[in-house]
């Protein structure tokens, strides 16, 4: 099944040449969080077309750009050099996990008062205070 | 009227005019900030300059020159004025800048953005940006008290609040210390304000530095739906415009109406919003083994209907309170006096006043805007600073333009302007007759309650009469002679003769204890009903009156409905509807429409159109919307010549408590703060 | 110039003494009925130099209910001018002249010479004895630099004469008020240069 | 140079007696009751002719300004006369000699132009500071008032009071509204004109206020003839006038000299020169901090009086001449001006509120050099903004010095910016206290 996936659509993983150019050239740098690869030229070689390195990544299942965590972000795209696997970086305590844009998933946000949020948006105020009789 | 040509268009306006206004007058727009028809001129925002030609090579601020100042042109040219010339654009420019410069960029979070003069000028008059790169004013906050929530880094220092307080409301609460950059507006050591008009600074204020507390971030301006309504806080009926967002009521501000508020209201019309959403009456209470319990409109229709035919015509009787508009009043006496009964009275706080002395014995007949024609003001048992706010205002106006004699009998209060004191009661009032401090030819006498509800008030009421007769108050086209109502229902309810029928019982007869087996009671919350009676209670709120009865129909307030009052001057107005009433409440003539109908003679009209035009048949005068119907002078004379015995005693307040005088301002939060606030300070002024 | 606000710690009353109240009195006379608020400005002053150079908030009260005044109005004018001092202020309360032509003259050093001795302005001395403001222009310019010091004005100062000035004040030594050069007034040091024909070259007077 | 003949100040530096005896003897109080019967009419005319211009920075003729005053008495409408004696322009400091001095050529002068004015009432405010000041003049009053000089029932015939008021430190009550406002009570607001003051002014009625020095040579003027007057100094600035002379020359002093005495020889003859000899002079500020300064080539031969001062784009004001040598950092004095005129600003009116202070910040940053050259055009271009924009002369008094400064110094700014953005210091450059 995943192989028919992987054959038809260019949009999950990497497609066949893709893989076919990682497998003869790419060198593993390493995985993030998510099992995101990460790849170089093997050696680090300048590319000739570029005049640097080539870097790139292939998703685990769909690829979406917003999956690479920011450490992996700028490594891909030459902020840095040292890959964050090599970085003895810890997470401050009040820093969120990554998380990729949930925009178009059943995450997403939504602001009180959208209709696709879910629960119904409150009144516009206590509208009023009814009086009861004391007991 | 003087000529005067504004960017070339010529216009004549009367020669003490401002520039300003002469602009204005030719369809040019001149920015301002400062300037208030109705506050004393500043001239300190320097928005409104503008270019006269042959003048000094700068601009002039237009508000603070008179047309009579300005020389013509060589061989008698009228003087010429440009407002958009490019000396003026620069200047205003430059102008606005500099406002801008220290005025925070909080326009998303300010509650005036949207209706702010300063977003709307910067708009249309400012430059496209700013060059000032120094760190902005910041100025601490001030308590000003419950009604006014300030954010003075805001403030321009327009002074527009300092001189409302200060000429308006008579108080000198606030004032502007320090000096240069550093001026700060700000009440004595951000004590509250004590004035009963000090809401009004916050429609003043032209940015968002005053606003108004209880509405604090509660909505935009342009979410509101705008209902233009008259209020029934007091007997003046001024014009207001409800501001509701979805089913609720958010605020209330003031309209025009020059021959009644101007511009002003009180902070009771104002602030009690919150009341109409606190207490609320939202469905049909029965009384069974001593408790309320909820009821469904027909169990509670039936049960006042059984008990009703149960009941002998003589045994039945009839309040209305002070909120209650004509067409309820009109129904309900149609209703009672339908099955018989004469227990009729619409005056639970025992005033002596009668529709068969006339309609002038019990109006305002100096009206209002006549305030400003008259000579003289006498005062007798009133406290108008509490009982109409708006209209003391008109007084004070009236006063500071001088030549005006006050004097008053009764309470001696701070009235926000220096009167006569002649005495407390009706011997003072009777030495007036025999001998007035000053001759005059267009005095008001002013009565109030306090003068009327006393059980001697029938004669207070002849030698008031006699006072207005004999120095000046009643002469030809003119009728001094005004009684100051408390209640906004009351003068409709004495226009319908919604009084005591031939042998009817009085307000104070049918609250007695055994006297009355039915009562039916409109809202009256300021008559306490004794044990004995069936108390049918229609009204809005749980007050006295809902605690007192056996059975409770929800009513609509005045916000809720459709309905005409009259004011104290006689003037007939109408209320519109802003929301619906909550819940199962309804209006109340259908109410008694319905309750008609389940006692099987149902009243002879099915919607408020025909009530109207039945209202109409019997009463020509109360449809004459925002008219005066007539009341004659003669009917005076009459008065004047019954016999006046008074008591000795002093005449009483007829207000004790501005702030909580009807069920909707008992209900609010606002106002019962405010009443604290005044009864802290009542109580410092007597250590 | 800040903002000014009335010191945290008031005293609980202030009544004026029986000398001032009469004088009072007779100053309002001054002025035609019913403008007895003209005396406000004096009045405070009044207060303030009764109760230790400073004024306090009972004493804004008093005034404004011996004039007839809001509040609020005193409290404006008691904020406006700079003179009123609303806090505390030292037995010698320096005020010095930092305005261009004292500038020019070297009031720099004079202020030098305070912030070393007194320390920052508005700060009282732990003994009481001094604090120090620098105002604007105190109209003595032909003898600057200077500083008012209470009531009086010491002037033609230099960084050495000014801590002489003030080590005299702080030992309660006498003082000369006025120039500390030894001139009568604004005249040009030295001889005149005119009025000669009165006073010759006037250095008999400056001597003096 | 004034021959000491012609002086009207005869004990301006106080060194002879200051009492009324003394002043007696120096000429004053003589045969008053003469002047007075030239009638109100006459002495407004020889004022005129006299050409005596205020004293008080404006220029405006004297004896036209007591001509504005109503004729006809109106007993529920007293006229005053309000003497301006809130001496607070930096430079300034001629009327407080006068009154601690030669109180007495103010006195009679008060009497005199009262008497002009139909005025029987007079009010001198007295800048707060001046304490010792306020105490002479009180107490030569209260001889003048012994000697019956002066008073309800004195020897001239004519009922006349006069009062000590006195402010309590702020430079606008020298605004002559402003003054009416702080003596009528109330924070020292300019009010807005017109109505004018002859109209309506202290307590509603008509009142001319006068500087202490244009009321001090009035009874000298009238006693020796307009013609006297006027024939001192050029046409249309005439008559002598009291110089406050400060700054940078080696002796400062006040000196009442002829109008129009050319810079070098006021300076020189009385001041000691300029401080380094006069080619050490940078500039002048020649009325008082509110006019424009003048650089040392333009002012040095320059006369001093009103029309010449003009002429430079400065104005005589109050004669006060600060002057500043090439030791002088002038940017920051100029910016120490700055910084008084946002002290000073009484807050009304925006333009001045929010612009004196806007400009003190730029122009301080401006001396340490913390600034952009495009801020010097917006500088200028703000002065102006706020020039001819506000109810008082304030506004304009603060924008003057700033357009003095970018006219003529514009190169020392730019200099200075460069100096910085070539070696950025955190250190402030102190202007004022804060």
């Amino acid at each position: 099944m995943s192989y028919i996936i992987r054959f038809f659509t260019w949009w999950n993983r990497a497609t066949l040449s893709t893989g076919l150019w990682t497998l003869l050239y790419g060198e593993r740098v390493g995985t993030d969080e998510f099992g995101n690869v990460y790849y170089r030229r093997r050696g680090g070689k300048k590319d000739k077309a570029l005049g640097f390195e080539r870097r790139w990544v292939i998703y685990k299942g769909y690829a979406e750009g917003s999956a690479t965590p920011p450490g992996w972000y700028g490594w891909l795209h030459h902020t840095v050099d040292t890959p964050p696997t090599q970085e003895k970086y810890a997470p401050k305590e009040w820093e969120l996990p990554y998380r990729p844009n949930l925009t178009g998933t059943s995450a997403a946000y939504h602001p009180p008062g959208s209709i696709l949020a879910e629960g119904r948006r409150a009144p516009a105020g206590g509208d009023y205070q009814a009086w009861t009789p004391e007991a | 009227m003087t000529r005067i040509l504004v960017d070339g268009v010529e216009v004549d306006v009367p020669a003490e005019y401002t520039l300003l206004q002469a602009c204005e007058e030719a369809g040019a727009e001149v920015p301002r900030f400062c300037f208030h028809e109705r506050l004393s001129i500043a001239g300190n925002c320097r928005m409104c300059l503008v270019e006269v030609k042959g003048g000094p090579p700068k601009p002039q601020a237009s508000c603070a020159i008179a047309v009579k100042d300005l020389r013509p042109g060589p061989d008698g040219a009228p003087p010429e004025v440009f407002t958009k010339s490019p000396m003026v654009k620069k200047a205003r420019e430059g102008v606005m800048e500099f406002l801008l410069v220290n005025h925070p960029l909080d326009c998303p979070i300010c509650d005036q953005g949207g209706e702010c003069d300063l977003q709307d000028q910067a708009l249309a008059f400012g430059g496209d940006s700013s060059r000032y790169a120094e760190n902005k004013r910041a100025v601490e906050d001030k308590y000003i008290g419950p009604l006014v929530k300030t954010a003075m880094t805001r403030c321009i220092h327009c002074t527009r609040c300092v001189r409302f307080t200060a000429e308006i409301a008579g108080t000198s609460d606030m004032g502007a210390i320090g000096r240069g950059e550093d001026m700060e507006i700000t009440t004595y050591l951000q004590t509250a304000m004590t004035s009963e008009l000090q809401g009004n600074v916050t429609d003043l204020c032209p940015v968002g530095a005053l606003l108004p507390k209880p509405q604090n971030f509660r909505a935009r301006p342009w979410e509101y739906q705008k209902t233009e309504t008259i209020d029934v806080q007091d007997a003046l009926g001024s014009a207001i415009r409800v501001d509701a967002r979805g089913r609720e009521v958010i605020r209330i501000l003031p309209r025009l109406n020059e021959a009644v508020n101007e511009e002003w209201i009180s902070d009771k019309t104002r602030q009690v919003v919150d009341g109409l959403k606190a207490q609320r009456l939202d469905r049909p209470y029965i009384r069974e083994n001593g408790r309320l319990r909820p009821a469904s409109w027909q169990e509670a229709l039936g049960t006042v209907a059984a008990k009703t035919k149960a009941t002998k015509a003589e045994k039945i009787g009839a309040l209305v309170g002070d909120l209650a508009a004509l067409e309820e009043i009109f129904a309900l006496k149609l209703l009672v006096e339908g099955r018989g009964s004469a227990n009729l009275d619409a005056r639970q706080d025992g005033s002596k006043l009668d529709p068969r002395f006339g309609r002038a014995s019990y109006l305002f007949n100096a009206s209002i805007a006549g305030i400003d024609e008259a000579d003289s003001l006498l005062i007798v048992g009133s406290n108008p600073r509490k009982e109409a706010p708006v209209l003391n205002a008109r007084i004070r106006k009236r006063w500071l333009k001088g030549d005006f004699l006050i004097s008053a009998i009764g309470e001696q209060a701070d009235l926000t302007y220096d009167y006569d004191y002649l005495g407390a009661g009706p011997d003072a009032l009777a030495r007036f007759i025999e001998s007035a401090p000053t001759a005059s030819a267009k005095r008001i006498v002013l009565i109030g309650q306090g003068a009327l509800t006393r059980p001697d008030g029938r004669a207070i009421l002849a030698l008031a009469a006699q006072a207005a007769r004999k120095h000046g108050g009643l002469s030809e086209g003119w009728n001094g002679f005004s009684v100051l109502h408390t209640a906004a229902a009351r003068v409709g309810a004495l226009d319908l003769g919604f009084t005591p029928g031939q042998g009817g019982l009085d307000a104070a007869d049918i609250a007695k204890a055994g006297v009355l087996d039915l009562v039916f009671n409109l809202g009256a919350d300021e008559i306490a009903i004794e044990p004995g009676a069936f108390v049918v209670y229609i009204g809005t709120h749980g007050d006295k009156g809902a605690h007192r009865a056996d059975v409770i129909l929800p009513g609509a307030a005045y916000t809720e409905k459709f309905g005409l009052y009259v004011n104290t001057e006689g003037r007939v107005q109408e209320a519109l509807r802003a929301t619906f009433p909550p819940g199962d409440a309804r209006e109340d003539w259908a109410i008694l429409r319905a309750l008609s109908g389940a006692l099987g003679a149902p009243l002879p009209f099915d919607s408020q159109k025909q009530l109207r035009a039945k209202l109409g048949e019997a009463h020509p005068h109360l449809l004459r919307l925002d008219q005066i119907g007539s009341a004659s002078a003669a009917d005076l004379e009459a008065v004047a010549l019954q016999p006046a015995t008074a008591w000795k005693d002093d005449f009483a307040p007829a207000i004790t408590d501005f702030y909580l005088t009807n069920p909707i301002a008992r209900a609010s939060a606002t106002m019962a703060e405010c009443s604290a606030l005044a009864l802290d300070r009542l109580k410092q002024a007597a250590e | 110039m800040s903002v000014r606000r009335l010191a945290e710690e008031q005293p609980a009353s202030f009544e004026f003494t029986p000398e001032n109240k009469a004088w009072l009195e007779a100053q309002i006379a001054k002025y035609p009925d019913g403008r007895q608020a003209s005396m406000v400005v004096p009045a405070l002053w009044q207060a303030q130099k009764q109760n230790d150079y400073w004024l306090p908030q009972k004493a804004i009260e008093k005034v404004a209910d011996t004039l007839g005044m809001p509040y609020i109005r005193v409290l404006e004018i008691a904020t406006f001018y700079t003179m009123f001092n609303l806090e505390p202020v030292g037995k010698f309360y320096v005020q010095l002249c930092g305005t261009t032509p004292c500038m020019l003259r070297g009031s720099d050093e004079l202020i030098a010479v305070l912030e070393r001795r007194v320390g920052p302005q508005r700060h009282v001395t732990a003994d009481g004895l001094f604090s120090w403001l620098e105002v604007e222009c105190l109209g003595a310019c032909c003898n600057a630099p200077m500083v008012q010091i209470n009531d009086d004005y010491y002037e033609d100062l230099t960084a050495e004469n000014f801590e002489k000035l003030l080590d005299d004040l702080a030992a309660g030594r006498p003082v000369k008020i006025g120039s500390q050069t030894g001139r009568v007034s604004s005249e040009p040091a030295g001889a005149l240069t005119s009025l000669t024909s009165f006073y010759g070259d006037g250095a008999k007077a400056q001597a003096e | 140079m004034l021959a000491d003949k012609d002086r009207i100040f005869t004990n301006l530096y106080g060194i002879g007696d200051k009492s009324l005896a003394g002043a007696r003897s120096r000429g004053a109080w003589d045969n008053t009751k003469a002047l007075l019967a030239l009638g109100r009419d006459k002495i407004i005319q020889e004022m005129k002719d006299s050409g005596l211009r205020g004293r008080g920075g404006a220029g405006f003729s004297t004896g036209l300004k007591w001509s504005f005053m109503p004729k006809t008495p109106d007993p529920a409408r007293p006229s005053y006369l309000v003497i301006n004696a809130d001496e607070s322009e930096p430079g300034t400091c001629k009327d407080r000699e006068i009154m601690r001095n030669d109180p007495q050529t103010l006195i009679e002068g008060a009497l005199i132009a009262s008497f002009a004015m139909g005025a029987h009432a007079s009010y001198i405010y007295v800048r707060g500071e001046f304490i010792a000041e306020r105490i002479a003049l009180q107490k030569a009053i209260d001889e003048a008032y012994e000697a019956r000089l002066i008073g309800k029932d004195n020897i001239h015939g004519y009922p006349f009071d006069l009062y000590v008021h006195h402010g309590a430190g702020a430079y606008i009550c020298g605004e002559e509204t402003a003054l009416i406002e702080s003596l009528e009570g109330k924070k020292g607001m300019p009010r807005l004109k017109p109505p004018f003051p002859a109209n309506v002014g202290l307590y509603g009625c008509p009142t001319t206020v006068n500087n202490v020095e244009s009321i001090a040579v009035a009874p000298t003027i009238l006693r020796r003839g307009a013609s006297w007057f006027a024939g001192i100094g050029k046409p249309n600035n005439t008559g002598t006038k009291l110089f406050s002379i400060s700054g940078h020359v080696n002796k400062p002093c006040n000196v009442e000299e002829a109008m129009s005495i050319p810079f070098r020889e006021l300076i020189d003859r009385h001041c000691g020169g300029v401080r380094g000899g006069s080619d050490n002079l940078l500039a002048v500020i020649p009325g008082g901090s509110s006019v424009r300064l003048v650089p040392a080539d333009q002012i040095i031969d320059c006369p001093m009086d009103f029309d010449s001062l003009v002429k430079l784009g400065s104005g005589l004001g109050t004669a006060a001449v600060i002057v500043m040598d090439k030791s002088t950092d002038i940017i920051r004095a100029i910016a120490r001006i700055s910084y008084f005129y946002k002290h000073e600003s009484c807050g009304q009116c925006t333009p001045c509120r929010e612009g004196t202070g806007w400009m003190w910040r730029v122009v301080t940053r401006m001396a340490e050099g913390r600034a952009h050259k495009r801020e010097i055009d917006m500088l200028f271009d703000v002065s102006k903004q706020i020039e001819g924009h506000t109810i008082c002369a304030l506004g304009d008094a603060a924008a003057w010095p700033i357009q003095g400064l970018i006219n003529h110094f514009r190169g020392e700014i730019e200099k200075r910016i460069d100096r910085y953005a070539a070696n950025p210091h955190p250190d402030p450059v102190r202007v004022a206290a804060e």
